[in-house]
């Protein structure tokens, strides 16, 4: 069973990952996480796991109708895994709903404020709907393993006929209307992907992908657990989605015919071959295998066919749902890892929750099971290690928890503090000199901070001359901006330059080779030094000489700039021995001075502001 | 009564003396470069934006408050709706955050808190609280020139339209937001091409009618096949008993 | 606690064979342990294999777990281990002993020892260490007391307990204790010391008419009578041993008044199983409710006898119904609550010379019984004397264990294992040791006699006996009673 | 340097310290629940809690039983612990980074106090090494790492007080620092997986020691079966 435990190791750990990025996604907001942007705010979160999860989900009313309604009753095998992929995937996309929306707790709003005009108010009805028919649909199953809920499960079995009826009801409706969701963006959608018969478009495609998604599950689970696959019933289902896909196709080209954008399939742009790309793995391809009865009845075959279907059918709903619109747009639109990694981890987890039903209910006609699940089988010492972990249950507890949390650990360290440190740089109101001289120095915000007689060492410093040492680089015409101003992040180097202020200051993109050597990488190791246009950043005798675009931290700055002298002070000064010890300045004491506390309205902070109210470069579609 | 807003772009002189008072009046955070941000000025705390075109042309940039709006069509929850007076104004305590609006919006205006715990969507409300204690909006009152004005829309499209009567050689012979998408109620009249600002121009449909029909037909593809499922049930019900009939009489 | 280092003439005395090494030469011990031979090669893997068996069936999984995660090696142990004080062999530091476990689990039994296996190939577990447990095991008298000392709470007590079951599992066990438990779970007679039924009738008949003799009225032993409150099982070495604990457990009950009674089908109270498997112990326990409920019995009594009271007080309830198993109830525990109540009258001052009580670890060390006996005691003595320390830290009278089971390893037990006992006997100046266990009587008797120290074992209802009085007898004949 | 410093400080310090809080809550949960099947499988199920408890409470303030046995030895022991707990708990410089990067922060110790403590806990830490190293019973149940725990607990003390008391050392500040943080993230990533783990399991183990004697009602049949020993002799 070793192939089993490395797949459930792989899916605890991507579950894991998922997990730290998840909490960090709620700590901290979709703009670390994401690389969602104002003009992308749907990406991989809503393409795959929304779009993709529901039509993944379609095998529970496919089959369950040819069952049902159909009365096919050899398929009988594929009923109970296709409810379950369904149930589960439709948990999924509720799961990644909850990690996407921005409000997620206020999701049952949809329940009391209507607005039925909304194609995404009628999915997310349906989704609710359609879940809890599905959990009542496969709620016999566990059921049947314990005696006490036995009326239950009469009861539910019942009323199974009019659940399957309204399941495939509301499939039908949500299906659909996933596809009318892009029905308001014709200004944004290529033509090629945008008509009016989008929802019906979705539709069909759902069917056949419902169909091979049964086909390829019972493929894989055969693979993992080793048991024969259901080949016979799968060569049947291939047999069908080929005449489904066939119509799709039909249906596909003489819209676009009709509309006259035929001719845009041609035109050799990369929405073109992306288009060709979508439709040959979509529909051509398998429709001429599954033709072709020595392939259909092939395991690679049906393997190749079926994943074929699978993937086409995510990058057509990828494909609708904004990858197709770049090229209005003009953003260019790449998951970060964080992304992913949700939506892989979602997969993941319910993957392990599709293993944990199937080896403890009777999903399939076998139910797979570990050897050792038998309590007086003698226990397997492990080739390598010779260890036994103990019965299956502790076993797999022991590992899989192991390999969770180090997996949540890694998660944790990946995730970019720089981000989180400069996405929201701390709310700067400058510390005024009190008294005249002194000057409370609170860089973190906390209350505690560094009281510093500013008048003293003025005086000490010998007068004016050597603001310098400790001003080393003061924004333009300021001398008090706050060390902070640049130094944001407490601990981390922050990034002091803001390359799309100084782009836009400089005139937008005709502006680059003013900083950028031509013919040059443009990186920030080839940009000229800050000091060749800003001189007075970096006057002769400071103390800290600046050359790149990145400062040191807050801390690390400050450090640096009061500990070389007071070492030297209290080495060479008698009178003050303890200058040296982090407890002389950072003495723990939170002076409550008034004109420090709360916070000033905008108004009386507005001419400190560096805003930008002029904006040069317009939006004149994707750079060039 | 509908009310608008009409900017002259021969007018603004771009002072974002608007852009300071919208800030003010809504008591917004300062702006900083961010990765989400559009290159357009406008951002989850700037509702209003001035952009310069070459040859010292400003052109005022905020949510068009359209006559049809997309987001508010779009909305699942109605967060975003139509007030009495035109405005399309935004309910924080509706919006899940699912961002169709964004999604669904011709002009790209919405603005998202991509840095916040507690995100929302954000945009100009055409001041509606100050509207109904009987103010004008803050931008307009700053404008310094007149470059943008506030009234009723059909008096200024009327506005528009004689302004470029009168001086036909200095305007566009075009007020924008008459028909785009169905009007809006934030017009411009100019000397340049304003097309730029939407995604596609000559768009002149309200989009809001693109979803009706789907949605419309809702109840009948339900009812349909729920109807279909059940006849075809009855029929294959049917037939396999007329076969195991048969079935049995040949045995 | 201090003692004085064995010396070397004393060392080769204790671990000197007495009889010729029969399988193993590097056996210290000298004693056949071996019941089956098996070829030695094999043992690792059938050792590992009935490892893995008993994690998987029994409770001991967890606890192992904690304790090699817990383990620090601090040597606090080291100071209250009797056997290690009186050798000086850092093998007999509980500490130590309980690694030889732990390390085979941690290697064969843990995701650590996975990946140490795997990277690096070795700690496998191999004869040599199977050999030192089987030695170091039987070493321990799994008294407990290092239990006390240890800041992680490892219950080395527990570990030998395992360690010890699972050489039992693979045909490693003391030949002493498996040959008894045969004949009381498979032999004809039902009992560990092959006492025929006849012949125990007549034993008790025998007794019946000696106490009418001493105490000149009815004192019977009732056998088999069902619905009794009491069913009795004694160490069954009692009936040829110690017939005066019995005699005084009759009188006790003569006294009282309660229905009580032996049962004829079963009368065994020892439980070996308690010392070299969980198996056994199982067996025996449900042998003792059986009898119990063929008798209709309420509860069960257990004679004078350590390990026999906590494997059916602790064990009972576990292998026979949890909750609703019977009660079980110690002698001692019986005989202070009539007294307590005035159903038993004991003559103060009966008992002139000194007496010191030995606390059977089976019975102290959870705080089980520990006043009862003392109160009982200062309530017929004269001069009452504790040892120290004493009663949930007392120190083993080192036949604990099953270890004094063991003939062969007499010069051991009496010169390593009871060698603190005896420091602590001697200090107290007693003449009678009270010792309520039959384990520990005949421990204590070989000690004091090895040890040649002038005192007297005797088990506390051998004194009550002494010291009840009669206020209605249950014949007529009244007749002064004979002082001490 | 500074690279390595940032480097140990960001991501390593996040992962070393996840690693630390998680796989402790793992060991601890594993445990727990172990405790949980085992009680469940148990025949019996009564269990002296009140005593339990007790002897829980007597270890965790061991204050009764040290002066038994080798009262220096347990004295030194107690003393590194208050040590290594409390300071790098409640250290102002730390308590300073938690309120930076978690927002709060909570009562930190006087200057002088987390002096005193440092210098008690290095001393402390030298004296269980050296404890071990020089008691001949200790020796024998030693393992190679049972030696290096103690040095490895004080390394970051001594390099902490050094960063604390730049005089000490000023012209190796940040190689110091380094060293500090580092052996520290050693600390954490070694804490669950070592004996150090006693830190949280210590207050299971009396209750792990008496439900350790609670077996389940049946055994004997189940490794017969298991072992093939099925009727054969006992």
């Amino acid at each position: 069973m070793n192939r089993v435990h490395v797949t459930k190791t792989i899916l605890w750990m991507l579950t894991g990952l998922a997990l730290a990025v998840a909490l960090t996604r709620f700590a901290f907001g979709l703009g670390v996480t994401t690389n969602l942007t104002d003009t992308t705010p749907w990406g991989l979160w809503i393409g795959f796991d929304v779009m993709a999860g529901v039509a993944l989900g379609a095998g529970g009313f496919v089959i369950t109708a040819i069952f049902y309604i159909l009365r096919q009753e050899k398929f009988h095998p594929l009923v109970r895994p296709a409810v379950l992929t369904a149930l589960l995937g439709y948990i999924a996309v509720i799961l990644s709903l909850l990690v996407d929306l921005g409000l997620p707790w206020n999701i049952w709003h949809m329940m009391i404020y209507w607005n039925p005009h909304s194609p995404l108010f009628e999915v997310g009805w349906c989704v609710m709907l359609y879940t809890t028919v599905l959990l009542l649909e496969f709620s016999p199953v566990p059921l049947a393993e314990t005696s006490r809920w036995a009326n239950i499960r009469r009861v539910l079995m019942k009323f199974r006929f009019p659940l399957v009826l309204l399941g495939i009801m509301l499939s039908t409706l949500h299906q659909s209307s996933l596809g009318s969701l892009f029905l308001i963006t014709p200004f944004k959608s290529y033509p090629l992907w945008y008509t009016p018969l989008l929802p019906i478009l979705f539709f069909i495609s759902a069917i056949a992908l419902g169909l091979m998604m049964v086909s390829f599950e019972s493929l894989c689970t055969s693979w993992l657990y080793r048991r024969p696959a259901e080949n016979n019933l799968v060569a049947r289902l291939g047999s069908a989605a080929r005449w489904v896909l066939g119509f799709y196709l039909l249906v596909r080209l003489l819209d676009l015919k009709i509309s006259g954008n035929l001719a845009l399939i041609f035109s050799g742009n990369w929405e073109s071959w992306l288009f060709i790309a979508e439709l040959l793995i979509m529909a051509i391809i398998p429709i001429i295998l599954f033709s072709i009865p020595r392939v259909r009845h092939s395991a690679t075959g049906q393997w190749i066919g079926s994943f074929l279907v699978v993937a086409g059918t995510i990058l057509n709903r990828v494909n609708v749902g904004g990858l197709t619109m770049v090229g209005t747009t003009g953003e260019y639109y790449f998951p970060s890892w964080m992304e992913v990694s949700i939506s892989a981890g979602i997969v993941a987890a319910l993957a392990l929750v599709f293993l944990f039903a199937i080896e403890k209910f009777q999903i399939w006609e076998t139910r797979p099971r570990e050897p050792e699940s038998d309590p007086h089988v003698q226990p397997a010492f492990s080739r390598g290690g010779q260890t036994w972990l103990g019965s299956p249950s502790v076993a797999g507890r022991t590992r899989y928890s192991l390999a969770f949390i180090i997996a949540v650990a890694i998660g944790f360290a990946l995730i970019p503090a720089h981000k989180i440190d400069s996405s929201g740089v701390v709310d700067i109101v400058a510390a005024r000199a009190l008294g005249g001289d002194t000057l409370f120095v609170d860089g973190n915000r906390d209350g505690f901070g560094v009281a510093f007689p500013h008048a003293a060492h003025i005086k000490a410093g010998k007068g004016k001359e050597s603001c310098v040492g400790c001003h080393h680089m003061n924004l333009p015409l300021d001398r008090q901006s706050g060390c902070y101003s640049c130094h944001r992040g407490m601990y981390l180097t922050a990034d002091a330059f803001g390359h799309d202020w100084h782009a836009s200051a400089a005139g937008g993109n005709v502006a680059c080779v003013d900083c950028h050597t031509r013919g040059e990488d443009r990186t920030a190791a080839t940009a000229r030094p800050c000091a060749d246009c800003h001189k007075d950043l970096m006057p002769e005798g400071a103390a800290i000489k600046v050359n790149t675009y990145t400062v040191p931290s807050y801390a690390d700055a400050m450090h640096d700039l009061c500990i070389p002298c007071h070492r030297q002070a209290a080495a060479t000064n008698s009178d003050h021995p303890d200058l040296y010890r982090c407890p002389t300045c950072h003495n723990g004491k939170s002076p409550d001075w008034p004109t420090l506390a709360g916070r000033q309205p905008w108004k009386r902070r507005l001419n400190n502001h560096n805003i930008l109210p002029v904006v040069s470069a317009g939006i004149e579609g994707p750079t060039p | 009564m509908s009310i608008a807003i009409l900017t002259d772009v021969t007018k603004c002189i771009g002072c974002a003396e608007c852009v300071v008072a919208c800030k003010q009046v809504h008591g917004l955070d300062k702006d900083l470069p961010r990765v989400w941000q559009k290159n357009d000025g406008l951002s989850a705390c700037s509702w209003t934006s001035v952009i310069q075109r070459p040859g010292n042309h400003y052109i005022r940039k905020q949510c068009r408050h359209c006559l049809e709006p997309a987001c508010a069509a779009s909305c699942p929850v109605g967060a975003l709706h139509t007030t009495k007076s035109g405005a399309v104004i935004y309910d924080d305590q509706k919006c899940l955050g699912c961002r169709y609006c964004m999604t669904a919006c011709p002009y790209g205006i919405p603005r998202y808190d991509w840095d916040r715990r507690v995100p929302y969507v954000r945009k100009c409300i055409l001041c509606f609280e100050r509207l109904e204690r009987g103010l004008q909006p803050a931008c307009t009152t700053a404008c310094p020139t007149g470059a943008t004005i506030f009234g009723e829309r059909a008096e200024l499209i009327a506005e528009g339209h004689r302004r470029i009567k009168a001086e036909p050689e200095k305007y566009l012979n075009r007020v924008w937001g008459e028909h785009e998408v169905g009007g809006t109620s934030v017009l411009y009249v100019s000397d340049i091409d304003l097309d730029f600002m939407a995604y596609k121009p000559g768009l002149d449909i309200a989009l809001p009618t693109t979803t009706k029909k789907a949605m419309e037909s809702v109840p009948p593809a339900f009812l349909g096949m729920g109807a279909t499922m059940l006849g075809l049930n009855w029929i294959i019900k049917r037939r396999q008993k007329l076969q195991g009939q048969s079935e049995d009489k040949e045995d | 606690m201090k003692l004085t280092p064995l010396t070397a003439e004393e060392k080769n005395r204790a671990f000197a064979p007495t009889k010729k090494p029969e399988v193993i030469e590097k056996q210290r011990l000298a004693v056949r342990y071996h019941i089956e031979d098996f070829p030695v090669d094999d043992r690792p893997r059938r050792f590992l294999n009935a490892f893995a068996a008993i994690l998987r069936h029994s409770n001991y999984r967890f606890a192992l777990d904690h304790f090699v995660r817990i383990s620090a090696k601090c040597s606090r142990c080291a100071t209250s281990c009797q056997v290690y004080l009186a050798t000086g062999d850092p093998e007999d530091i509980p500490c130590k002993r309980s690694e030889l476990l732990l390390s085979v689990y941690r290697r064969h039994f843990t995701l650590g020892g996975s990946v140490r296996g795997r990277l690096f190939d070795r700690g496998h577990l191999t004869d040599a260490m199977i050999q030192k447990m089987a030695d170091s095991f039987w070493n321990c008298t799994a008294c407990r007391r290092c239990t006390m000392e240890c800041p992680s709470g490892i219950d080395h007590a527990l570990i030998t307990h395992l360690g010890r079951y699972i050489l039992s599992e693979i045909g490693i066990a003391p030949r002493a204790l498996v040959i008894s438990t045969r004949e009381q779970l498979e032999g004809a007679t039902g009992n560990t010391s092959a006492i025929p039924l006849p012949a125990l009738v007549d034993t008790l008949e025998f007794l019946e008419e000696d106490m009418k003799e001493e105490k000149g009225i009815d004192i019977l032993f009732p056998r088999d009578v069902e619905n009794a409150d009491w069913v009795f099982f004694p160490a069954v070495s009692d009936f040829l041993m110690e017939a005066e604990t019995l005699m005084g457990v009759a009188a006790v009950f003569a006294a009282t008044g309660d229905s009580w009674t032996i049962g004829t089908g079963y009368f065994d109270g020892i439980n070996y199983g308690l010392f070299y498997s969980d198996r056994i112990l199982e067996r025996v326990v449900k042998k003792v409710d059986a009898e119990t409920r063929r008798l209709k019995g309420k509860n069960v009594l257990i004679g004078e006898c350590g390990h026999a009271s906590r494997s059916a007080k602790y064990f009972l309830p576990t292998h026979c119904g949890g909750d609703k198993a019977l009660p079980v109830v110690n002698i001692m525990e019986y005989t202070h609550q009539a007294w307590k109540e005035g159903r038993l009258k004991l003559k103060a001052n009966t008992i002139k010379r000194r007496v010191t009580y030995h606390d059977p670890c089976n019975i102290a060390r959870q705080r089980w019984i520990t006043e009862q006996p003392r109160e009982l005691l200062k309530a017929i003595c004269v001069d009452f004397v504790e040892m120290t320390p004493n009663r949930d830290e007392n120190i083993c009278c080192g036949g604990g264990g099953g270890t004094v089971s063991i003939d062969e390893i007499r010069p051991y037990r009496t010169a390593v294992g009871g060698r603190a006992k005896a420091e602590q006997i001697r200090a107290t100046g007693a003449k009678y040791v009270v010792a309520p266990c039959a384990n520990c009587k005949k421990q204590l008797k070989e000690l004091l006699e090895d040890q040649k120290i002038d005192c007297e074992v005797i088990g506390l209802h051998d004194l009550l006996y002494r010291a009840i009085e009669f206020d209605a007898p249950p014949t007529s004949a009244e007749e002064p009673q004979k002082e001490e | 340097m500074k690279i390595l410093l940032e480097f140990a400080r960001g991501p390593l310090f996040r992962l070393t310290f996840a690693v630390m809080v998680l796989g402790l809550a793992r060991i601890l949960i594993l445990d727990i629940w172990g405790m949980i099947e085992a009680y469940r499988r148990a025949g019996d199920k009564n269990i002296p809690w009140k005593l339990t408890m007790i002897r829980t409470v007597e270890w965790l303030f061991p204050v009764k039983r040290v002066m038994h046995h080798r009262p220096l030895y347990s004295l030194t022991g107690i003393l590194f612990h208050i040590g290594l707990l409390t300071v790098p708990l409640f250290l102002f410089a730390h308590v300073q980074l938690w309120r930076s990067g978690i927002g709060f922060g909570w009562f930190t110790l006087p200057r002088l106090w987390a002096d005193i403590l440092t210098i008690m806990t290095i001393v402390m830490g030298a004296g269980l090494f050296f404890g071990r190293l020089g008691h001949s019973k200790s020796r024998v149940i030693s393992r190679k790492q049972d030696y290096l725990w103690p040095l490895l607990l004080i390394i970051p003390f001594v390099t902490g007080f050094i960063c604390a008391n730049l005089g000490v050392a000023p012209k190796f500040y940040h190689l110091v620092l380094l060293t500090h943080i580092l052996s520290a993230e050693l600390i954490f990533v070694l804490l669950p997986f070592t004996k150090i783990a006693h830190c949280v399991l210590m207050p299971l183990s009396q209750i792990v020691m008496t439900l350790a004697w609670k077996f389940p009602a049946k055994v004997d049949e189940d490794i017969c079966v298991t072992l093939n020993k099925k009727g054969a002799p006992v």
